[in-house]
């Protein structure tokens, strides 16, 4: 029962992160069409900002609690600063270009902006860990868990139901479901798809940063942080239903799960598990588990 | 029409090429003799960097400017490396093994350097061995710790200044055995490769040897290097039943590990053994938890800081002044290195009574002693190559006066007590009860 | 109707997709050398029978029996081994290669099995035959152009061209005349039906201008929401009232001459 | 003739560059040789790409090749040159065959993402297994001919060369038949060619195995060239975007151009590294960039503009 609980926990936690990031990566895939390499990259990002800033209002006599808010605030700057500025500056020229060449693309930009994170940010590693201190450990299922950790869980609940929320109930939502649907349609229906394209661009981007910055408390935040995350989301991505945002939520959950169980079970087939599953869903169902509606065209 | 000129084009552009290389040929044979090139490799980036690289690169760059100096207490005070003034080429040793053979080979055959020292990851040791001796290249280990390099070919170009991992982790089970004798199990989180491999083997077998009562646990965790977040394997360990988690864990990886392990109360919980720990506790202050039994990969760093001999005193002025922090172990070993250069060129250039060939230096090299800065170094196994020196634990105490970090019961072991005699692979030394160690 | 054994039967054909019923009750007989109109409004059934019988959409009943083999289940590559090739209602062209390109990539594929593939692309032989083929479809001029670039017309004779180089005894053409001015339509059928007459092809094809079906057909089969609604001589079937009411008064405007 | 220009072109150059192998110094032979061995990877991705298919696995043939090596080294001390070659190449062409079942049928980005998944398997297996040499890889024995010890790399580098013309013409070869020029057909207008009477599933097959055998030879002798393999430069996912970033910066128009390609990256990331160490990465990913929005026929388009314009 202990282990049950632990590892549904465990399980939970891990989801909660992939969910963050791979919801962000699975928006800008569904809208633009784009498997973004570098969102890597904004998930690196977003957890040395945060890191950067924590560290810096800490040594300030801020209050440890301030941190949750250079969260989230650090999340939508690295969003609306680096996702306009590629999105505007870089992206707009490949639109219509073969997908794979922009996933390419990605990966070049990717590679740079490791870089610029090390000339930024220099080689030490940053700790955050007052968020962490301040929400102090809790007993769980017979053993002692971070509160923070558990917190996560709650965030990505949140953006989950953030995202539903966005994406039925609103007006953006249905612009948004239009051009996922049929983007040369939503042209003609007056809807204005840069616009769009921009706004989704920036929102997946924070929303990568996001998943960066809530993390970083919990690690050492140094170079290299985003190349194991970006396969990871990718096979979140590809195990949903690229462009599907309950995918997202499920492949996420699935990884989560069996990678803590993996980890408690048989620890030596942790890292093979999750690319195993995602093999088998592409051979048996390419199009994911909850592929996103497409348009037929004969 | 296309192909001649393709074909022209071709061997235009090869003619080029060899004449390009023909200029950067005679360019490397312009090295004059008496200044040596020392290419030191160092994390420089990726989560090794801050604990590791930067403080071992520091460590051998503070030495090298000092001998090329003459700045260097007695025995050393010799300006230069057997009379030749250094250059110091510092490159970072992240991306892989296949890349720094590529790298290595570029160092050697392309920039004309004479001496290779540092490297921190077993991979890239046990990759680079057999490449050193194929380019003929003085190479000197200064803190990889796999008990490979030399246990499974002999080597004549490469030697490892500080002793290999057998010694911290038997020393670790020493130390473990001497404090818990009642211990009833323990287990493990290691990382992926030949150095989390060995470690928990020669703990493993040691601890057998000491303590047959202590059980190992069957859930070893084992998870990939550089993974960064470890809430479910701390979960794991949290709930086995043994008191205590052996971690060869290091760098950024050990930093994050502490984090977050401290953050779900394993060290509350559970006896941590943490054989490379040194560094993390400078870097992490008052985050690193007490009562947590501490080794720095030997007698260097915190286990060391109140050795007054003067080499160990002018290193760690020295050090503070140039860096402002106190040198951590990797400091130690990449200076110590450094030293080992020395030692070898002063000797091979007295006896040559000129600039030393490589094989020269080699030959000096080989089984020498000499005094290092916070101990002495015995080059006594693999034929000559691999040095021994005595090891050292602690445990670790926060010192709130003095708002740094502190050890209690630090304990030293000589070195013929953590490592096997020349010849004896460590695997075997440890199952064979360890016969011949002397450990008083 | 002559008697001796039909070159295609199709019975009991039906498709669905999902609740929504595409075609059913399919029965056709067709004798060797016919050539049949193929009538209806758009999303009548037309191009999915046509589909069917080509392979690329399996029925969810029915058989399909060409020359007493059944072709069901079998992929188009079989399909079109098998004797039966087809035109497409946009053209299905090498839309990045020269037109001289796409009729030698169209006869390597005709000429080559096996190992034979491993043979060199641009042999004389092909390229011979490829000038015979220009030459019968008038498009000798375009040689070189971009299959790409060229005018609807010469891109449905391209389409067409390469669809015969496998020598069908069936050939379905669907649509060949659409998008194209009413002046050029005669001159192209005309191109595409004299040598498929010569070598006793067997033709149906799919036309929305009864003018073009009263001049070269047999016979029509008109179809009306998944369903084969009259299956005559051209005139009489043109007569027909159904016809009248769910084919040519649905049709596109122009086509109403024909009645 | 089946043997072409740019047949002779490859045979001549690569001569060339085997006899210079001799007078240069080493650390540039070097850098041809691990270019070059690398170039057959990539010229088993431009096979692929020719029909618009791009691999971000193809490091899963790059590093069975190169495991192969390792492990007959290793378990039965095979040394020899050919028998290694044979065996990497044995052992990614039947894996690409069987793999190839399921993979002809997939298409862009899932084309793409089944071949990562796979490659990523693999990665995940090899990391987390001893046995496998984890995180380490294993260090490989010198190569010998027949026998042969020879000392020095030369030996090994002139075989590279020899065993890159033969790919080279092959796959020339390969791209003149009608087979390969179904590869352009395919990627034009797959429904056509079906229709046509070929089977695409089937050319798609054959075109797979080639460029896993060609990245299986290329791992063979970039681990022999190394004298090592490890996981992360050799099955992850970053060494598969390298292979293909290298198929982008030479370009699809000619067999030839993986050959330079691949030594320009080698020079590109040597140089990098050695005046940036905290900014190579940004240097080649700038490249990689310039060259998508710049120069989409990559260096091959720009050498054929030059040796266009004497004329």
């Amino acid at each position: 029962m202990e282990t049950f609980i632990t590892n549904l926990l465990n399980g939970l936690q891990y989801s909660s992160y992939l969910v963050i990031v791979s919801v962000g990566l699975t928006i800008i895939f569904g809208v633009m069409k784009i498997l973004n390499v570098a969102h890597g990259s904004f998930y690196a990002w977003g957890a040395y900002t945060s890191a950067f800033f924590i560290g810096k209002f800490s040594d300030m006599g801020w209050p440890d609690a301030f941190g949750f808010v250079i969260i989230f605030a650090s999340a939508i700057a690295v969003g609306l600063v680096l996702g306009f500025i590629i999105e505007r500056g870089l992206l707009r020229f490949m639109y219509g270009r073969d997908e794979v060449v922009i996933i390419l693309a990605t990966f070049g930009l990717f590679l740079v902006l490791e870089d610029v994170i090390l000339l930024v940010f220099g080689v030490d590693p940053y700790f955050a860990y007052q968020p962490m201190a301040y929400l102090e450990s809790v007993e769980v299922g017979g053993i002692t868990r971070d509160v923070y950790g558990l917190s996560l869980i709650l965030v990505s609940t949140l953006v989950a139901a953030g995202c539903w929320y966005g994406l039925n109930r609103t007006k953006w939502g249905n612009i948004l479901k239009a051009v996922i649907f049929d983007r040369e349609m939503s042209v003609s229906m007056g809807i204005n798809v840069p616009m769009v394209y921009t706004v989704t661009f920036i929102g997946g981007t924070a929303l990568g940063a996001l998943g960066g910055a809530y993390i970083a408390p919990t690690v050492s935040v140094a170079p290299g942080l985003g190349g194991e995350v970006i396969v990871l989301s990718f096979a979140v991505v590809v195990i949903g239903g690229m462009g599907s945002i309950p995918g997202a939520l499920i492949g996420s959950i699935l990884i989560g799960l069996l990678r803590a169980i993996s980890v408690h079970e048989f620890p030596q087939i942790e890292l093979f598990v999750i690319f195993a599953v995602m093999a088998v869903v592409l051979v048996f169902r390419p199009e994911g588990l909850f592929a996103p509606a497409k348009v037929r065209k004969i | 029409m296309l192909t001649k000129k393709l074909i022209r084009g071709v061997g235009l552009a090869a003619v080029s090429a060899i004449a390009i290389s023909g200029g950067a040929a005679q360019a490397q044979d312009a090295t004059k003799q008496d200044t040596i090139k020392i290419a030191v490799a160092a994390f420089l980036s990726g989560g090794a960097a801050g604990p590791f690289g930067v403080p071992g690169r520091n460590g051998a760059e503070l030495v090298i400017d000092a001998i090329n100096a003459g700045k260097l207490p007695a025995p050393y005070a010799a300006k230069g490396f057997g009379g030749a003034t250094a250059e110091g080429i510092f490159f970072d040793e992240s991306g892989g093994a296949t890349k720094q053979v590529a790298e290595y080979r570029n160092l050697v055959q392309k920039r004309g350097v004479n001496v290779v020292i540092g490297y921190v990851g077993s991979g890239n040791c046990i990759a680079l061995s057999p490449v050193a001796d194929e380019l003929k290249t003085l190479t000197i280990f200064s803190t990889c710790g796999t008990p490979r390099i030399f246990e499974e070919s002999p080597r004549s170009y490469v030697f490892r200044s500080m002793s290999h991992a057998t010694a911290d982790n038997i020393a670790a089970a020493h130390y473990v055995a001497d404090k818990f004798p009642n211990l009833k199990g323990y287990t493990g989180i290691n990382q992926n490769y030949s150095w989390g491999q060995d470690s928990w083997r020669d703990f493993d077998l040691t601890l057998q040897t000491r303590n047959s009562s202590a059980k190992a646990s069957e859930k070893l965790q084992f998870p990939k290097i550089f993974a960064g977040q470890y809430g479910t394997e701390i979960s794991a360990l949290s709930l086995d039943k043994s008191e205590l988690v052996h971690s060869s864990f290091w760098g950024g990886d050990l930093e994050a590990f502490v984090i977050q392990g401290g953050a779900r109360g394993l060290f509350k919980k559970k006896t941590a053994v943490l054989t490379v720990g040194g560094a993390a506790s400078y870097r992490l202050g008052k985050r690193m938890p007490d009562n947590i039994i501490l080794g720095d990969r030997g007698p260097y760093g915190i286990l060391v800081r109140d050795r007054k001999t003067a080499l160990n005193t002018w290193f760690i002025n020295a050090f503070k002044d140039r860096y402002g922090t106190y040198p951590s172990g990797p400091a130690y070993h990449y200076a110590q290195s450094i030293l080992a250069t020395k030692v070898a060129y002063d000797k091979a250039a007295a006896s040559a009574g000129m600039a030393p060939t490589q094989e020269q230096v080699v030959a000096a090299l080989k089984g020498a002693t000499f005094e290092s800065f916070s101990t002495t170094v015995d080059m006594a196994l693999g034929n000559g190559h691999q040095a021994i020196t005595e090891a050292a634990y602690g445990i670790t105490r926060y010192n709130n006066e003095a708002g740094e970090p502190a050890l209690t019961d630090v304990k030293f072991f000589p070195a013929k007590c953590v490592m096997p005699p020349d010849g004896v692979t460590s695997v075997d030394w440890i199952k064979g009860g360890m016969k011949g160690a002397t450990c008083s | 109707m002559t008697d001796s054994s039909p070159i295609l039967k199709v019975e009991g054909l039906e498709k669905t997709f999902g609740a929504v019923v595409a075609a059913s009750n399919i029965n056709i007989d067709v004798q060797p050398g016919e050539i049949i109109g193929i009538i209806g409004a758009n999303g009548a059934g037309k191009t999915t029978f046509v589909n069917m019988v080509t392979g690329y959409l399996t029925p969810s009943a029915g058989s399909i029996q060409f020359e007493g083999r059944e072709m069901i289940g079998l992929p188009p590559r079989k399909v079109t081994q098998a004797g039966i090739s087809r035109s497409f209602q946009v053209s299905q062209v090498f839309s990045t290669m020269t037109v001289e390109e796409n009729i030698l990539t169209a006869l390597a594929i005709a000429s080559n099995t096996g190992l034979g593939a491993l043979r060199q692309m641009m042999r004389p032989e092909l390229v011979s035959k490829c000038n015979d083929v220009l030459e019968r479809y008038q498009i000798a001029q375009h040689r070189d152009h971009t299959a790409g670039t060229l005018s609807q017309g010469v891109r449905k004779l391209l389409d067409i061209a390469m669809a015969v180089i496998s020598k069908p005894r069936i050939l379905l053409l669907d649509e060949p005349t659409s998008g194209i001015s009413v002046e050029e339509k005669f001159d192209l059928m005309d191109i595409v039906m004299t040598p498929l007459r010569e070598d006793n092809v067997t033709v149906l094809f799919i036309e929305h201008d009864m003018e073009i079906v009263e001049r070269y057909v047999s016979r029509v089969i008109a179809f009306y929401q998944g369903e084969i609604i009259c299956d005559e001589s051209p005139t009489e079937a043109l007569a027909d009232p159904k016809v009248q009411e769910y084919v040519i008064g649905t049709s596109h405007p122009h086509a109403k001459k024909g009645a | 003739m089946f043997f072409d220009r740019t047949s002779s072109i490859v045979v001549i150059a690569l001569f060339a560059c085997a006899v210079a192998g001799y007078f240069i110094p080493d650390w540039i032979m070097n850098q041809l040789m691990f270019g070059f061995a690398r170039a057959l990877a990539v010229l088993g991705l431009l096979v692929l790409w020719r029909t618009g298919l791009i691999s971000f696995g193809h490091a899963f043939y790059f590093g069975l090749g190169a495991y192969t090596v390792a492990l007959l080294d290793i378990n039965l001390g095979v040394s020899d040159v050919f028998l290694r070659l044979v065996g990497a190449v044995l052992v990614s062409g039947v894996i690409g065959w069987i793999v190839g079942f399921v993979l002809r049928n997939y298409r862009d980005i899932f084309f793409a993402m089944l071949s990562l998944a796979l490659s990523m398997v693999l990665y995940g297996i090899i990391v987390k297994t001893e046995a496998l040499g984890s995180t380490d890889g294993f260090s490989i024995s010198a190569p010998t001919f027949f026998g042969f010890a020879p000392d020095g790399k030369y030996p090994l580098f002139v075989f590279i060369c020899v065993v890159c013309a033969i790919c080279a013409v092959a796959v020339q070869m390969y791209l003149n038949s009608t087979l390969g020029w179904m590869t352009t057909a395919i990627r034009d207008n797959e429904v056509r060619v079906e229709y046509l009477g070929l089977s695409v599933a089937n050319a798609v097959h054959v075109k797979y195995v080639l460029s896993a055998v060609l990245a299986g030879a290329a791992g063979c002798l970039m681990a022999m060239a190394l004298g090592q393999v490890d996981p992360d430069s050799m099955v992850n996912w970053t060494a598969s975007g390298e292979l293909v970033f290298i198929t982008i910066l030479s370009g699809p128009g000619s067999v030839i151009a993986p050959f330079i390609g691949s030594v320009v990256f080698e020079l590109l990331r040597t140089y990098a590294f050695e005046w940036a160490p905290h900014a190579w990465q940004l240097i080649v990913g700038g490249t990689l960039l310039t060259i998508i929005l710049f120069l989409p026929g990559g260096v091959w388009s720009v050498i054929e503009k030059v040796v266009g314009k004497k004329s």
